[in-house]
């Protein structure tokens, strides 16, 4: 696989995981969580882990994200970081 | 220095995991909020599965599912030639298949954790719980 | 073929820089929701296109399916938020 | 063949392109997702069929399949991507969003 | 609580076997059907698992899918199969209408958001979704509710692609489910 | 190769017990206690007939999924392995039956799932002991974690989910750390199998990647044992959890993670590799004397015996770290030796806690007052324990600390003797408070006050149930049985073992 | 000279150990529990005078129970030393049982059950010192003696107990883990073993000079019960607890045990030679002289008795030190027939203050002006466990401290012998005045009060009596003891 | 503590830099991890298990006693969740909606959870209309995620996926149900104690396997035993363990997903959810 798109969504990966971390709203992180699992399943497709991206597909979007919305929908969205 | 370029260029891969695994630990040292924690843990763990990763790949392999085998159960074991070079490494995908089952696992449970605090605390800033539980 | 792929996802990766710059300074929660759907949707064909770059579609299109499918559940929960709770910038109090 | 398949790949390109640049310039959130929700739509209609097409070149029964498979995809996004846009702007108006008029462009 | 009202929530929904019977039967040709196409595997075991998931699915969720079916399903389908490249075409058309309007440099004067609300007498629950998503679909415009008395509430990006809503895309959607009488 | 069934039968037999549990508790919440006790009686009576066969004809194999080692997953069971299995075991049960009351009355409706996580906590443990693959190992802690992440939040209801969540960021990063040593391990071998990777590693000791392996697995196994510096997570953790779960996890987590490490040391790294090549050794054990003479020292500031006895565990923990860090094969004696002692002896203390908090719903410092009159077996427990911890000589606490001081003096490592001794006299002083307050202070002025402040709370107290008071008096005994055959353990079980992965000198 | 193998020595140990369900048992029951203890004592007193012939013999009596280490195993084994303490131990034991029966149901002291157990274990530890064939059996004994004395010591509960209860673990537990422990494991780790051994364990060159001036002092200071200064304020402090506890534990069994294992430090494990050729006898002997004097001259200005017989021992114990440390032959014959001879008289002492506590309520010396005439024979006792402390004829006290000057006198240190002189007038001035108040001087408040002060009770009488009349035996036929010294140092 | 952090990370991070000099490159095809023991099991696994997804045949075969620990993390995950957030005090209002008038009856106090009839349904406190247009699509599209999950699940052996990933997306069909309708419809299609048996039920059926192939006189997990009681041969019956073992796994992760998203979005009250 040319490396040109692995670094490119590892940059992407990256990206997301400091906008994740560092976004003052928690449905917000929960959202760009889902985007940085997003950019791990394609990351993971590169590297022709298909089982591992098929994980992380159905993990990233189906399941892990929408914990993450249920948690934040029955705590709170305020962060002061 | 064109060494070290190049060491960087043949191995970016393991940089840019290291970079993102500290941007986890720093989430999960620094930040004040629990479920930012969380995700900072999140990342940490999608790190070291990047790691893993990494090492299983080959250039010039294909995924690690034998091609024109298409499987039947129960009939005739095929005689295929296999070259181990064609094909990526599939161990640490299976290893990394248990991390995301784990991480996925405990996710849930830190989740479920911090609903609990929140329903106890009203609040999910380290420093504010700490203040309440000091009042007490 | 194959070179044309190649810059076919390259392309779908800068486009998806768009999505990307929606997602993470997007004003509100809900353009943040926008990128990520839309990245979601580029990742679909970027799957299919890695599996034809590895001549292995039939292994990837599973992939991409299951991707159709959940990432339309992300959307509708994360959108449910605002249908249960009302406000974009509400909170609950402290009780 | 390959003329149909590139044809079709570069419309879909175009439309992804149409969505990317329309996400970023639209001025508020609601006319954000007609290009979010719809030209991707179509990006994905369109790119699809040229890889079934592109998929077709060896005919047989399980190539036939995979191509019908992935046609699967575009009938599952044309289900749910209207939807997925449909509560997102529900929730917007529910989130009491404001949608842009004219008058804010001054 | 009254006596009458509490008799109300034991009488459970039984009473149609038929109808069961055929949401459980189409149902499950339906899977299996899906089945054959996602595994492309001819393999005895595996058409045997297909069979088993297909009736699985087709037991516990015969309600989901066709909860009410009508006789005339067939011919429903047929007509919605008819509707499709219409559907699709206009689509196209509209897509290269908003693409238009994308690229535009003075894109914020051609576009006017607003709301409409329009009125139809469509009824049943899957018209009424047909209507939404196609409205969702062609571009310019997106619902935003739509009540069980069929009135939408549209968002559309300009006069035009509100101008044009209800149209003929609300007759067509109309009779394929049989409700432009 | 011995044919024997016993490696599987001990992870199996709890796992089915807590899935049939957990099954049961839907259908008929009586069955779950016996189903429980069945499926560890069993992996107890497996760990024992592991200790003979091992005993008798030596390192048992066993081959999981049937595939031959570098490829399938092996059990190796060993002598130092079956020790610490049957010590596992032995503790699940005992604890199991001495908890019964008390969980019936902590969870009501939770019953089944609550002992289901319990008896999947063990599994853990007893995996993690028995398994000789670097990856199944991780896997096997995980679920220990997690269990004890669950475990530790059912207890007081204020703190213990925050201390637990905690515990699951800082055991998250341990564990994650660890993943990363043998990612490095694999990376540079290719393999996970301990033995294989250590016949692999003998080429490759100048590697800086296997170092930041080796650093990483340590450091993750350091954070899961809570030595000194990265201790923070555990005193609150096992301080506010409920009592029938903390002591099951006071004894066992951080005694296993130890055994891990020594593991590691001997097992995968080479003795060589790490005393002769590397030369760290010195900076562990200066660590080690710091972790020692530190949890004393905080111990010394609390009030909540609960709290106390977990400083004590870190203190302890830097025995067992220091030891088998000496690099000499006394210290590794007396390291080992002290895993096993310290499980008891933690385990005694922690069941007389239970014994108390069951009676006094409440382990603070002050409501110890006069409880030698009323609850004489425990605080005799007590005694037995605490005289262990401090190190007085018919116990087993002395012999360990006879071999780790010895091995200190070997070494020349004076600084480690001097903390060892320090944290005796620490813990002398710790228990002898605790001692005092409890047999002083009965007087009348005291009663007094009871009659006003909280009356029903301290009059009424009598004597812990008899299934507590039981499993107290196996423990105790325990203590000085395991001191008085202390010397056979050495001869029998652990000098053998040492020898067999050349740490003998 | 030969080893036999006999299971005597354990089963001596353990019978105090045996006896102490029996009498949680009979808790309830008084008499029977307290005969408990008779039947104990006897039983013990017997076992230990069955092994005496073949001590005398030569023999020495050994059983080996288990190993713990290698080449260290918790092990018994009789010589004359062992024996000559185990008589002591033994003996008094039953007389103190009787005192104590006196004393504790007289004032109706709380916890008699516990008071009793815990007695039992520290003579069982006792024993075990006396018997322990090497030094980690000692180390063990001795610490067991360490706590299960504790109860005792604090019997009253009450804070000021709980104080001297601290001050005694903090010195007793302290130098015990601090000092001996690390003292004993650096010896096993040069030797390899630590057998007792007439000769001492060390080879010759095996230790240099400084290591083994610590390794020494660690372990004359580490065994904190036999009080040498600093380490002597628990011994005045634990004089809170009930007098026969002080009577035999901070008479005889305790202090006598931190004594003891200084001596079998000194002649078994460093051997006399070795301490000869590094001429490190003196030091020690200088650290005892000091801690006689000082303490001789605190004990003038106590006023309460306990206090002052306390810190009389605290002289006395520095006097057995002195002896052995001469590293002559009459001087260790001197210092160590003086655990015996001191242990009579202190315990006469003791039992004294104990029937004047019971009988009047009195402490203080000051408040004993003429009560010898109303408690004639306790006061004659207290005058002949005064004689025998001070070494004067007709009390086997004088033959100690006779070996001592011997041993002074051959030794090359003659200041040791103006050290000796001295602390014996310091000695008798510090007891005599008592007598002298009690029989001589007339105190007038007490006389206006109406109770009349009797005797104290039967129980408490006997023993003084006995003990008394057992220090007077022993100046006529001290061999049996001097013989079995004899035996156990080659001499 | 921002800048202890940043010096932790950096500390970790410059140790963890120092070492990637050592490592072989990126993608290079002989570097010890992709040659020592993959070779094997790239080459000898069809043959030795018949299954050509090699991920799928080392995931469920050679290292299946690893997968049977994941699958019990899995379960734990559950159980955990259940165990700190389930709250057996139930609500003390009931909401009723006739759904013709739209008339909403509250019930207060003990009254039973009484089963939705044809005329009245059960609702949320803080209510919401049902989005028609969602209800609909989802109840369509829930029959083809199913299916489709199912289909995953049994194609283990030769496309990706398998077990998990299946159960996975299994249970997400359930959690749409469950957003897009409402908590309480989806836990009348699936009850508590049903999906608590299933889980145990899913890791029954892997140890069960293992146990059995034990029984027949094999190692743990051993399939090839299998063929004793099967009516294939020894190698084959390695994929029809591996199928069943993978079924076990679905089963359980599908309940275990649901059990967690209802814990979590109802705060253990099985009420109301997101």
């Amino acid at each position: 696989m040319p490396w040109q798109i692995d670094l490119i969504v590892l940059i992407f990966v990256i990206l997301c995981a400091i906008t994740a971390i560092s976004v003052k709203d928690l449905l917000s992180t929960a959202i760009l969580f889902g985007a940085y699992s997003f950019m791990m399943c394609l990351l993971w497709a590169i590297m022709g882990a298909v089982d591992v991206a098929f994980t992380e597909a159905s993990v990233g979007a189906g399941v892990s994200t929408v914990f993450f919305v249920a948690a934040v929908f029955n705590t709170t969205r305020r962060t002061k970081d | 220095m064109t060494d070290f370029f190049i060491g960087i260029m043949t191995k970016y891969n393991y940089w840019l995991y290291i970079i993102l695994m500290m941007i986890g630990l720093y989430a999960m040292i620094v930040k004040n909020n629990l479920i930012k924690k969380i995700v900072g843990m999140n990342i940490f763990q999608t790190a070291i599965i990047l790691f893993y990763i990494s090492i299983g790949y080959k250039t010039n392999a294909t995924i690690p599912i034998i091609k024109n085998a298409h499987g039947d159960h129960g009939t005739g074991a095929h005689k295929l030639i296999i070259h181990a070079a064609d094909y990526i490494n599939p161990l640490p995908h299976v290893l990394m298949l248990t991390a995301i089952v784990v991480s996925v696992a405990t996710f849930g449970v830190a989740l479920a954790l911090s609903v609990k605090i929140y329903q106890r605390y009203q609040t999910l800033e380290e420093d504010e719980i700490r203040m309440r539980l000091r009042e007490k | 073929m194959n070179t044309f792929f190649l810059y076919t996802s390259l392309y779908l990766c800068f486009l998806m820089l768009f999505s990307l710059y929606r997602a993470m300074f997007g004003p509100t929660v809900l353009d943040r929701l926008i990128g990520v759907n839309a990245i979601g949707s580029k990742t679909v064909i970027l799957l299919l296109l890695i599996g034809f770059i590895y001549e292995r579609v039939d292994m990837f299109i599973d992939i991409a399916l299951a991707y159709a499918f959940l990432n339309f559940i992300t959307v509708v929960a994360a959108s449910r938020y605002f249908h249960k709770r009302k406000g974009l910038y509400e909170e609950s109090t402290l009780k | 063949m390959n003329f149909f398949v590139l044809l079709f790949l570069i419309i879909g390109l175009v439309f992804f392109t149409g969505g990317a640049v329309g996400i970023i310039r639209m001025p508020d959130f609601y006319s954000r997702l007609h290009p979010a929700g719809k030209l991707d739509t179509l990006g994905i209609l369109a790119m699809v069929l040229g890889f079934a097409l592109f998929n077709l070149k060896t005919f047989s029964i399980s190539e036939l399949l995979l191509s019908i498979k992935m046609l699967l995809i575009v009938f599952f996004v044309f289900l749910s991507s209207p939807t997925a846009t449909h509560s997102i702007v529900d929730a917007g108006i529910r989130a009491g969003l404001r949608h842009w008029t004219k008058e804010d462009k001054r | 609580m009254t006596i009458s009202e509490k008799k109300e929530f034991k009488n459970k929904s039984s009473g149609k076997p038929f109808k069961s019977i055929l949401s459980f039967s189409l149902t499950f040709i339906l899977m299996f059907g899906l089945w054959v196409i996602l595994s492309g595997n001819f393999e005895p075991l595996l058409i045997f698992l297909g069979l088993f998931s297909s009736f699985l699915c087709a037991f516990f969720f015969k309600d989901l899918l066709f909860s009410d079916p009508d006789s005339d399903f067939l011919l429903i389908m047929f007509r919605f199969f008819k509707y499709i490249p219409w559907l699709i075409f206009e689509i196209i058309k509209a897509n290269f209408h908003l693409l238009y309007l994308v690229f535009h440099p003075r894109m914020k004067d051609m576009i006017d958001p607003h709301v409409v609300v329009i009125k139809t007498g469509l009824k049943k629950e899957m018209s009424i979704v047909t209507m939404a998503n196609s409205i969702t679909l062609t571009p310019g415009t997106i619902t935003i509710n739509a009540d069980r008395e069929g009135v939408f509430k549209v968002h559309s990006i300009d006069k035009e692609s509100a101008e044009a809503l209800p149209g003929t895309m609300l007759k067509k959607t109309a009779r394929i489910f049989g409700e432009d009488k | 190769m011995i044919k024997t069934f016993y490696p599987a039968l001990l992870v199996i037999a709890p796992l089915l017990a807590a899935l049939l549990c957990s099954g049961f508790s839907w259908i008929q919440k009586k069955f779950c206690y016996p189903i429980v006790l069945v499926g560890l009686a069993i992996s107890l009576f497996s760990a024992f007939k592991l200790l003979m066969i091992v005993l008798t004809s030596g390192t048992i194999q066993y081959r999981m999924a049937g595939w031959a080692p570098p490829f399938g997953i092996e059990y190796r069971i060993d002598l130092l392995n079956a020790v610490v299995l049957l010590i596992v075991s032995a503790i699940a049960l005992i604890n199991l039956v001495a908890s019964h009351k008390s969980v019936l009355q902590d969870m009501k409706e939770k019953l089944g799932a609550f002992y289901s996580v319990y008896v999947l906590f063990v599994t853990g443990l007893l995996g993690v002991v028995a398994t000789g693959d670097l990856f199944n190992l991780y896997v096997l802690l995980e679920i220990t974690s997690l269990t004890s992440y669950a475990l530790i939040a059912m207890g007081d209801p204020d703190r213990s989910p925050i201390a637990s969540l905690n515990y699951l960021f800082i055991g998250v990063i341990g564990a994650s750390f660890y993943l990363l040593g043998v990612g490095y391990l694999y990376i540079m071998t290719g393999s996970l199998n301990m033995i294989n990777v250590a016949d692999i590693l003998q080429n490759l000791h100048g590697s800086s990647a296997v170092l930041i392996g080796f650093i990483f697995c340590m450091l993750g196994l350091w954070i899961k044992m809570a030595l000194f510096p990265l201790h923070i997570w555990l005193p609150n953790a096992y301080s506010y959890t409920s009592i029938s779960v903390g002591r099951l996890i006071a004894p066992l987590m951080t005694k296993i993670m130890v055994y891990v490490m020594i593991r590691l040391m001997l097992n995968v790294f080479g003795f060589n590799y790490i005393f002769e090549t590397l030369e760290l050794s010195k900076v562990v054990v200066w660590i080690a004397s710091i972790a020692i003479i530190a949890g004393g020292v905080m111990a010394l500031a609390q009030k909540n015996v609960k709290k106390i006895f977990a400083y004590i565990i870190v203190s302890e923990i830097g025995y067992m770290v220091g030891g088998a860090w000496l690099g000499n094969q006394t210290g590794m004696t007396g390291s080992i030796l002290h895993i096993i002692n310290d499980a008891v002896m933690t385990f005694a203390l922690f069941l007389v806690v239970g014994n108390i908090t069951f009676c006094l719903k409440n382990a603070h410092l002050n409501n110890f007052k006069g409880l030698f009159s009323k609850m004489p077996w425990t605080m005799a427990g007590l005694v037995l324990a605490g005289f262990s911890i401090i190190g007085v000589p018919p116990t087993c606490g002395f012999f360990s600390k006879w071999y780790l001081i010895l091995g200190g003096i070997e070494a020349g490592a004076y600084h480690f003797v001097g903390a060892l001794i320090i944290s005796s006299l620490i813990c002398a002083i710790l228990f002898f408070k605790i001692f005092e307050i409890s047999f002083f202070e009965s007087s009348i002025q005291n009663k007094q006050q009871n009659e006003h402040k909280n009356h029903d709370k301290i009059a009424g107290i009598t004597e812990a149930p008899v299934s507590m008071l039981i499993s107290l008096g196996l423990t105790s005994a325990t203590l000085i049985i395991l001191g008085v055959y202390s010397d056979s353990i050495v001869k029998n079980i652990i000098t053998p073992f040492l020898t067999q992965y050349k740490m003998v000198i | 000279m030969d080893y036999i193998t006999s299971i005597k020595p354990l089963l001596t140990v353990l019978v105090s150990l045996a006896v102490i369900p029996f009498l949680i048992v009979t808790s309830k029951k008084p008499n029977i529990r307290e005969s408990c203890t008779f039947i104990a004592g006897g039983v013990k007193f017997l076992l230990v005078l069955s092994m005496l012939p073949a001590i005398l013999a030569g023999n020495k009596i050994v059983f080996n129970m288990f190993e713990i280490a290698s080449g260290v195993s918790i092990a018994f084994k009789v010589d004359g030393l062992g024996m000559l303490f185990a008589i002591v131990a033994s003996s008094l034991w039953i007389v103190t049982s009787m005192y104590s029966i006196g004393y504790m149901r007289t004032l109706n002291e709380h916890g008699q059950t516990r008071y009793y157990c815990f007695f039992a274990l520290a003579i069982f530890a006792t024993i075990g010192v006396a018997f322990s064939a090497n030094l980690l059996t000692l180390y063990l004994f001795y610490e067991i003696l360490s706590l299960a004395t504790y109860p005792l010591v604090t019997h009253h509960q009450d804070k000021k107990s709980r104080i001297s209860g601290r001050r005694y673990l903090i010195f007793i537990l302290g130098t015990s883990i601090a000092l001996v422990l690390p003292a004993m494991l650096y010896c096993y780790h040069i030797t390899g073993t630590l057998d007792f051994s007439i000769h001492g364990i060390f080879a010759s060159g095996q230790i240099s000079k400084p290591a083994l001036t610590v390794v020494l002092l660690m372990f004359v200071f580490g065994f904190a019960k036999a009080g040498l200064m600093p380490f002597h304020s628990w011994l005045p402090a634990a004089m809170v607890a009930p007098t026969p506890v002080s009577a035999l534990l901070h008479a005889v069994a305790v202090v006598k045990v931190g004594v003891f294992s200084i001596v079998r430090v000194i002649v078994c494990i460093f051997g006399i030679d070795l301490l000869a050729s590094f001429n490190l006898g003196v030091v020690v002997a200088s650290l005892a002289s000091i801690t006689i004097i000082v303490s001789s001259c605190i004990a003038m200005s106590q006023d309460e008795l306990k206090r002052r017989l306390a810190f009389s021992t605290v002289s006395q114990l520095s006097y057995i030190i002195l002896g052995v440390a001469l590293l002559t032959p009459q001087g260790q014959l001197g210092g160590i027939i003086h655990i015996v001879m001191h242990a009579f008289g202190k315990i006469t002492l003791f039992f004294c203050a104990g029937a004047i506590f019971v009988a009047t309520g009195k402490k203080y010396i000051s408040q004993m002006k003429g009560l010898g005439k109303q408690m004639p024979i306790t006061f004659a006792a207290f005058f002949i466990g005064a004689l025998g402390v001070i070494g004067l004829p007709p009390t086997g006290g004088f033959f100690s401290k006779w070996f001592i000057l011997i041993g002074t006198i051959e030794s090359t240190q003659k200041l040791f012998l103006i050290v000796l002189l001295l602390s014996s007038f310091l000695n008798a001035f510090y007891f005599l005045p008592i007598i002298y108040q009690a029989f001589f001087s007339k105190d007038e408040k007490e006389q206006n009060l109406p109770v009349q002060i009797k005797e104290a009770p039967l129980f408490c009488v006997i023993p003084i009596v006995i003990t008394a009349i057992i220090s007077v035996i022993l100046f006529f036929t001290p061999n049996v003891f001097i013989n079995l010294i004899k035996i156990a140092l080659g001499i | 503590m921002k800048y202890i952090g940043l010096l932790i990370v950096a500390v970790c991070g410059g140790i963890l830099l120092s070492a990637t000099s050592d490592f072989p490159d990126w993608g290079y095809s002989q570097s010890p991890a992709s040659t020592y023991l993959s070779n094997h099991y790239i080459e000898k696994s069809i043959e030795e298990t018949g299954v050509p997804n090699l991920v799928t045949s080392v995931l469920a075969d050679y290292r299946s006693f690893d997968t049977m620990f994941e699958t019990a993390v899995i379960f734990c995950a559950g159980l955990v969740c259940f165990l700190l957030l389930r709250n057996y005090n139930r609500q003390k209002k009931f909401f009723y909606r006739h759904i013709s008038t739209g008339v909403v009856l509250c019930f207060k106090d003990n009254c039973k959870n009484l089963p939705a009839s044809k005329k009245f349904e059960q609702m949320d406190a803080d209510w919401i209309p049902h989005d028609l247009i969602i209800m609909t699509v989802c109840r369509i599209l829930i029959p083809f995620i199913q299916i489709y999950a199912l289909y995953v699940v049994a194609h283990g052996d030769f496309s990706p996926g398998g077990g998990f990933q299946g159960g996975v997306i299994f249970g997400s069909s359930f959690i749409l149900l469950a957003i897009s309708y409402n908590l309480q419809t989806a836990m009348k299609k699936i009850k508590e104690k049903i999906l608590g048996l299933l889980s145990a039920l899913g890791v029954l059926i892997y140890v069960g396997i293992g146990i059995i192939c034990m029984f027949l006189g094999g190692n743990f997990l051993d399939y090839s035993q299998l063929a004793k009681i099967l009516p294939v041969d020894p190698i084959h019956v390695r994929a029809l363990g591996m199928l069943g073992v993978e079924i076990g796994v679905g089963i359980a992760v599908m309940a275990v997903m649901v059990v967690i998203y209802v814990n979590i979005a109802s705060e253990g009250r099985h009420d109301e959810g997101l």
